[in-house]
């Protein structure tokens, strides 16, 4: 990847294609704008790190990727295909898969189950009408419980697991659904420091693959995944760059001058 | 709790728990009956929004069963009172219906208040030969074979007499027709436009509300604009009293502006508080203050048998009519099914509290006496006007039928 | 793998009280006198009823408090028809005679106002087919509006229930087509290919039997299939589903139409076990009674649901026609609501299901 | 103009009886099917009062907000408290309550099975005197208005107020605004969430009573006359938008207005069609309700 610096900013410019991007993208909650003017261009299989500071906008942002929150102004791309307000359902199928920072899975069903609904690929009443569901896992279902953990709690029910095996089965969920990105939402929040290692092998092993864009506080896991880093400020783009660009970036510094939580946060 | 409460209690309780480890669900024979007694349904709302009036034609019935048992019963065998409470739900009047016909095997039922009960009983009693009696004054337009409408009024009854003497003694002539939304209403608007044609009375207004609302103040301002100077009210039952209140509270007075009903008796009179209906009219068979022995003697009965504060009315008396008439045209007959009954009762004549009813061979309704009353501050009646004889019931009066071009007779209708 | 053998066990057993259940329904009538028979028949058609409402309330977290307009659009269909076949409604229906206009022509398609309706209804299988067609189609419209402005929860509760109060009205205020607030009640049986059911004698209620035999199957078919498990999700996690890639709303309404026909299919086959159909099956209060029945047989259990309807019906009849009961047995009805929801959320079901299955952790509430 | 004012009283009649169940439903998410019931007991509260102790409108209507208060208290300790966060469920079960409300008066609370009957309860109609300056009516603007109409009207307003002031203007009330944002947040930094919770229930609760005590000086009195007022005050409130209070003050006059306009053009059954349609639009089209600007 280049790097080059306009106007004391630094711009990534992809050498492939940009499979996501986003134009103008704004929203305002009572006239108060969350997020504002966000343009951002994210490389196929690449892993994209988006930090900031509380209330930066950083989960609107994942919001308005994935259709929660419909943007007042802007437009997301896929590829060349135009995914704005398209609904939640219409963009997940497009190929955006979203894992939220507290974990939301089917906590009354076990989590073979919460798999097979996630790996459905059929997803219109009258398709599904006569499919049967099986008892037992298939191979594909098998395999990404194997890489997440969950292998020895497929006949569990999700309500039973732990806040950390939550989080693995929600990821788990959004693996099964084959998306072409992946957005994660804090994914090492509240795990072990032995869960955070493996989170963070496991993303590096996803980037390539799938393309993943990343919302995190913790520095250290954003060291070790150590790939392209968004910074955001008050609903806006401040930077863009590798961590180490980014924490000698002097806009970067300025805005959380005094703060002092960038290592932190 | 008391001692006397708690064994009074316990006391319940056992005698429940017995009443419902003994249904007669399995087929093992059909129920007998004692050689001695006969079977009667009773069947009137005693929970519910019609509970109100039924709970007192329920007595009624139990009084006038309990009378004829002391006079040693009918062919020689006592009444025995079957009791089913319908809940004032159509649905629940027909399944009860089927019990005590079916089940119970009662050659009679007497029953139901509202119009909308008896068609749910109807399917029941023609297809299994069961037999009704109807006591309630209604909108005409039936004539089963399996219903004996004794005692009740049907619209010629109530507006041959009244709505002509609203414009002859009151000397009204723009008249306004409200109801609540059913059949009834309808059907009495309906005999009313033809009297008042024949009459040259204008009608300013025939409305409808639905059953139970209790809004009224938008049909009493479109009442007051609309040029009125008399008011025919069919409406019924929580609604009388919405609708006498708001009239008051609009500022309107019986005196200058009268209203005639042909539902409100003394249960609602008693209900909305006697102050409300002053000065009102009512057109009904029956009052609780006809003035003859015979009724003095029924009041008195009826007084001691449920209670010093309870009123008779209409719909009372017709159950009272009922009971006594079926007697009598069992013992005629010597059997008591429904087949002998509706052959023998057509002619027979009762000295009813109201005076003399003779049940039409025809149509099985009963000849009855037409009388208007005005209320007085105790919440009675004080009787305005009434026919020296009984007049023939029309059934279908609302279209068309006279005393001369029948269109209910024992071919059944012909409309 | 004891949780798996102990899951085995939970299914057999009911599998083994489906069967019982259903044994003892075909045996039944023949212990039963006629009216005893009637009045089976008559409850079976509401624990159609309350499978209606476990199918959306129990599997997918709708609960409609306007079932009854369903249910009484399917009694209305039939009733229509058998008006219609009757001798004594020939060739137009004696309500419509007496609200005519004096010099109006005596044919369906003009006697009142709108009466063409009724039209169609001279073939019995139009209105066999209307009954489950168009509470459907009404369903669909309400659904659609509703569930595609995402409403939910009790939203949708208070919603449907203002439906079906409007549907009240609406057949109440228009007498000369409808019947007005007295219903349909002179209706001929129904006659197929000749045969003709007696709503007294074990036709009518092998017909209902075979019926509720028939909509629970297919329920389970369907539920136990991959649109249960979507509905299941749905019902757990909307917003999950929806980044899953479901159209939730599809979903939701295909449940609510397919448990809107089967109300209307249990409306029907009330028309030919009680022989009449009024406006008061669509109120509010027996609408909310058919949800207690679901919920004290067990919501999301569908042979919960039938039990209790049944269970609850003959109790009330037992207690309605014992004096001392009486007066009492509405607080016992709405003690049992609060009951039900305070001690049993799952319902008879599910102290079933426990029973089976201590294991599973901490009782949960399905279907909130 | 007279439609005019009978819209309004329409409306004061579905404001105080909505305004309980907004309070309710604002801090709790609750919808209590019982509230109609509420409006019953305090309508009985009144009938009773003035058999047996002689009280006349006026005095009976701090009476029955205690008497309802107190039956909403009992409620939502022993039933509506244990469900919490299980709405449909409460649904049911307030239901239920409502169903035994009714019964319990017509059988005397239990008393008619020993043959003890009350005079005022049981399942006949009852009535209540009106004080004759509210049977009057007098001229404005060259309508008819009857006393009784322009009195709701005022008692309406003046419970606005003093809700108005009991939740802006206290402590309970600030507490209360807490609770219905941020249950969890409030009760973390140390307010006593069940606490509010029953107070809300009790004080909502109370209006109903006294919406029960006017709307008994010009309606039947009967046990199950408070049914009808629960759909059509849920339907207020949620079109006025969720604990707004001047959203459902100016939805309860609208919805009075457009009901009294349609019921005198055509009739009240398409009064209230009109009226069910429009509230069902607005809950399609505007779910936030009608006089809230949206935010996230």
């Amino acid at each position: 990847m280049l790097m080059t610096a306009i106007d004391g900013k630094q711009v990534v410019q992809p050498l492939s294609p940009p499979i996501l991007r986003t134009r103008n993208l704004t929203v305002r909650f009572d006239e108060f704008p969350a997020v504002h003017g966000v343009n951002l261009d994210v490389a196929d299989g690449e892993l994209r790190v988006v930090i900031g500071a509380n209330g930066a906008g950083k989960s609107t942002l994942l919001d308005l990727l994935c259709g929660k929150t419909l943007p007042s102004e802007g437009e997301v791309w896929l590829r060349d295909e135009n995914i704005t307000s398209i609904g939640e359902a219409a963009i997940a199928r497009s190929g955006i898969g979203r894992k939220f920072q507290t974990p939301t899975v089917f906590k009354e069903m076990t989590v073979l189950e919460n798999l097979q609904v996630a790996s459905n690929r059929r997803v219109r009443v009258f398709e599904n009408l006569f499919q049967r569901i099986s008892a037992r896992a298939n191979d594909k279902e098998v395999a990404v419980a194997e890489r997440t953990g969950l292998l020895d709690s497929l006949n569990r029910k999700a309500s039973e697991l732990s806040h950390g095996q939550l989080q693995w089965l929600e990821l788990a969920m959004v693996l099964s659904q084959e998306p072409k990105i992946i957005l994660l939402d804090e994914p090492a929040a509240g795990m072990t420091a032995a869960e955070t290692d493996k989170t963070a092998g496991l993303l590096l092993d996803l980037a390539g693959d799938h393309t993943v864009l990343v919302i995190e506080h913790d520095m250290a896991f954003v060291r070790q995944i150590c790939r392209t880093i968004t910074v955001m400020h008050q609903g806006s783009v401040l930077a863009e760059g590798t961590a180490e660009e980014i924490e000698h970036n002097p806009a970067v510094i300025e805005a959380y001058l005094g703060s002092a939580t960038l290592s932190h946060a | 709790m008391t001692k006397q409460t708690r064994r009074t209690f316990l006391k319940v309780s056992t005698l429940a728990a017995a009443g419902l480890a003994t249904p007669s669900i399995l087929r093992l024979g059909d129920r007998a009956w004692a050689a001695d007694e006969i079977p009667v349904g009773i069947m009137y709302s005693l929970t519910g929004t019609t509970a109100i009036v039924e709970k007192s034609m329920n007595q009624c019935a139990q009084m006038a069963i309990d009378e004829i048992n002391a006079r040693g019963g009918v062919l020689g065998k006592k009444l025995r009172p079957i009791i089913e409470d319908p809940a004032s739900e159509p649905r629940i009047y027909g399944e009860k219906a089927r019990k005590l016909t079916i089940e119970d095997q009662v050659p009679v039922i007497f029953g139901c208040y509202t119009t909308a009960s008896r068609k749910a009983v109807l399917p029941v009693v023609e297809k299994r030969n069961g037999l009704l009696v109807w006591p309630t004054w209604y909108e005409g337009e039936e004539c089963s074979k399996n219903v004996l409408y004794a005692g009740s009024a049907v619209p010629n009854q109530q507006l041959e007499n009244s709505i002509p003497w609203l414009q002859k003694k009151l000397g009204k002539n723009k008249l306004f027709i409200v109801g609540s939304d059913y059949a009834f209403p309808r059907g009495m608007a309906k005999t009313s436009k033809t009297i008042c044609q024949n009459i040259g009375m204008g009608v300013v207004g025939d409305e409808y509300l639905p059953l139970g609302h209790t809004e009224w103040a938008s049909m009493v301002s479109k009442i007051g604009s609309s040029g009125a100077d008399v008011i025919f009210s069919n409406v019924v039952g929580d609604s009388i009293v919405a609708f006498y209140r708001e009239l008051r509270n609009q500022g309107y007075d019986f005196e200058k502006l009268p209203l005639c009903s042909s539902t409100t008796t003394e249960v609602e009179i008693k209900a909305m508080g006697a102050e409300y209906a002053l000065g009102s009219y009512v057109s009904l068979p029956y009052f609780q203050t006809v003035d003859t022995p015979r009724n003095k003697s029924f009041v008195e009965a009826f007084k001691a048998y449920a209670g010093a504060d309870s009123v008779t009315h209409a719909a009372m008396e017709a159950v009272y009519t009922g009971v006594n008439i079926w007697a009598m045209a069992a013992e005629k007959a010597g059997d008591v099914t429904p087949e002998a009954i509706v052959a023998n009762v057509g002619g027979l004549s009762f000295d009813a509290p109201q005076g003399k009813i003779t049940i039409d061979p025809q149509n099985l309704h009963s000849s009855l006496t037409p009388r208007i009353g005005k209320t007085r501050a105790d919440g009675l009646l004080d009787i305005v006007d009434q026919y020296a004889e009984p007049l023939l019931p029309l059934p279908y009066s609302s279209v068309g039928e006279t005393a001369d071009k029948r269109i209910c007779t024992t071919a059944g209708a012909t409309l | 793998m004891r949780m798996m053998e102990e899951r085995m066990t939970y299914r057999t057993a009911s599998l083994v009280a489906y069967v019982a259940f259903f044994a003892l329904l075909m045996v039944l009538p023949f212990f039963l006198n006629s009216f005893w028979t009637n009045r089976m028949a008559t409850y079976l058609v509401y624990s159609i009823c309350a499978l209606g409402i476990s199918m959306s309330w129990g599997y997918a977290g709708i609960l409609s408090l306007g079932q009854g307009l369903f249910f009484g659009m399917g009694a209305y269909m039939l009733a229509m028809s058998l008006t219609l076949a009757d001798p004594g409604n020939n060739p137009v229906p004696e309500l419509m005679l007496l609200n005519m206009e004096p010099d109006a022509v005596r044919d369906l398609c003009c006697v009142t106002t709108g009466s063409f309706l009724w039209i169609p209804f001279r073939w019995v299988i139009v209105g066999i087919l209307a009954g489950i067609l168009v509470p459907c189609i009404l369903a669909a419209v309400i659904g659609y509006v509703m569930f595609k402005r995402r409403t939910t929860g009790v939203y949708v509760s208070i919603i449907t229930l203002a439906f079906a109060l409007i549907g009240q009205l609406l057949i109440i205020n228009n007498q000369p087509l409808t019947g007005g607030f007295n219903g349909l009640a002179s209706l001929a049986s129904l006659e197929i290919f000749g045969f003709e059911f007696d709503p007294y004698g074990p036709s009518i209620y092998y017909l209902v039997t075979l019926t509720l035999l028939a909509v629970i199957l297919l329920a389970r078919y369907l539920l136990s299939g991959r649109v249960g498990q979507v509905l299941k999700a749905i019902r757990e996690d909307e917003a999950r589903a929806r980044y899953l890639g479901y159209d939730v709303e599809n979903y939701k309404l295909f449940i609510f139409c397919v448990s809107a026909g089967v109300a209307g299919l249990a409306g029907m086959l009330f028309t030919l076990t009680s022989e009449f159909a009024a406006p008061s099956l669509m109120a509010t209060s027996f609408s909310i009674s058919m949800v207690i029945w679901a919920a004290t047989g067990g919501r999301a259990s569908l042979l919960g649901a039938c039990i209790g309807a049944l269970l609850v019906n003959f109790i009330g009849s037992l207690a309605s026609e014992s004096a001392t009961f009486q007066p009492v047995w509405p607080i016992i009805l709405g003690g049992l609501f609060v009951f039900v929801v305070l001690v049993m959320p799952n319902g008879i079901a599910g102290i079933f299901k426990d029973f089976f299955d201590r294991r599973s952790a901490p009782r949960t509430v399905e279907g909130r | 103009m007279e439609t005019f004012v009978i819209g309004l009283s329409i409306g004061s009649i579905l404001f105080m009886v909505a305004l309980g169940l907004a309070i309710i439903y604002g801090t709790m998410k609750v919808i209590n099917l019982a509230h109609g019931e509420m409006v019953m007991i305090g309508a009985y509260t009144t009938v009773l009062a003035t058999k047996h102790l002689g009280f006349n409108l006026y005095l009976c209507i701090p009476l029955a907000f205690l008497v309802t208060a107190a039956f909403g208290y009992v409620i939502e300790r022993t039933v509506v408290r244990r469900l919490y966060g299980r709405l449909l469920d409460t649904l049911l079960a307030t239901w239920g309550i409502a169903l035994i409300l009714q019964q319990l008066i017509r059988i005397h609370f239990g008393l008619g099975l020993f043959g003890i009957h009350i005079d005022g309860l049981g399942s006949d109609l009852q009535n209540v005197p009106v004080p004759s300056e509210l049977q009057q009516a007098f001229q404005f603007l060259g309508a008819n208005i009857p006393v009784y109409r322009a009195f709701l009207f005022v008692m309406a307003l003046l419970l606005g107020a003093v809700s108005w002031w009991l939740i802006f203007k206290t402590r309970f009330g600030s507490q209360l605004r807490a609770v219905s944002v941020a249950r969890n947040t409030a009760s973390a930094c140390g307010i006593n969430d069940k606490r509010v919770n029953t107070l809300a229930f009790a004080y909502g609760s109370g209006l109903a009573g006294i919406a029960g005590v006017l709307v008994s000086g010009f309606k039947t009195v009967s046990p199950d006359m408070g049914t009808p007022y629960v759909v059509d005050a849920f339907l207020v409130v949620v079109a006025g938008g969720v604990g707004h209070l001047m959203g459902t003050l100016l939805s309860a006059g609208i919805l009075g207005e457009v009901q009294s306009f349609v019921a005198t053009w055509l009739n009240d059954v398409y009064g209230r069609t009109v009226l069910f349609t429009v509230v069902i639009l607005i809950l399609l089209f505007k779910p936030q309700g009608l006089f809230v600007t949206k935010s996230r």
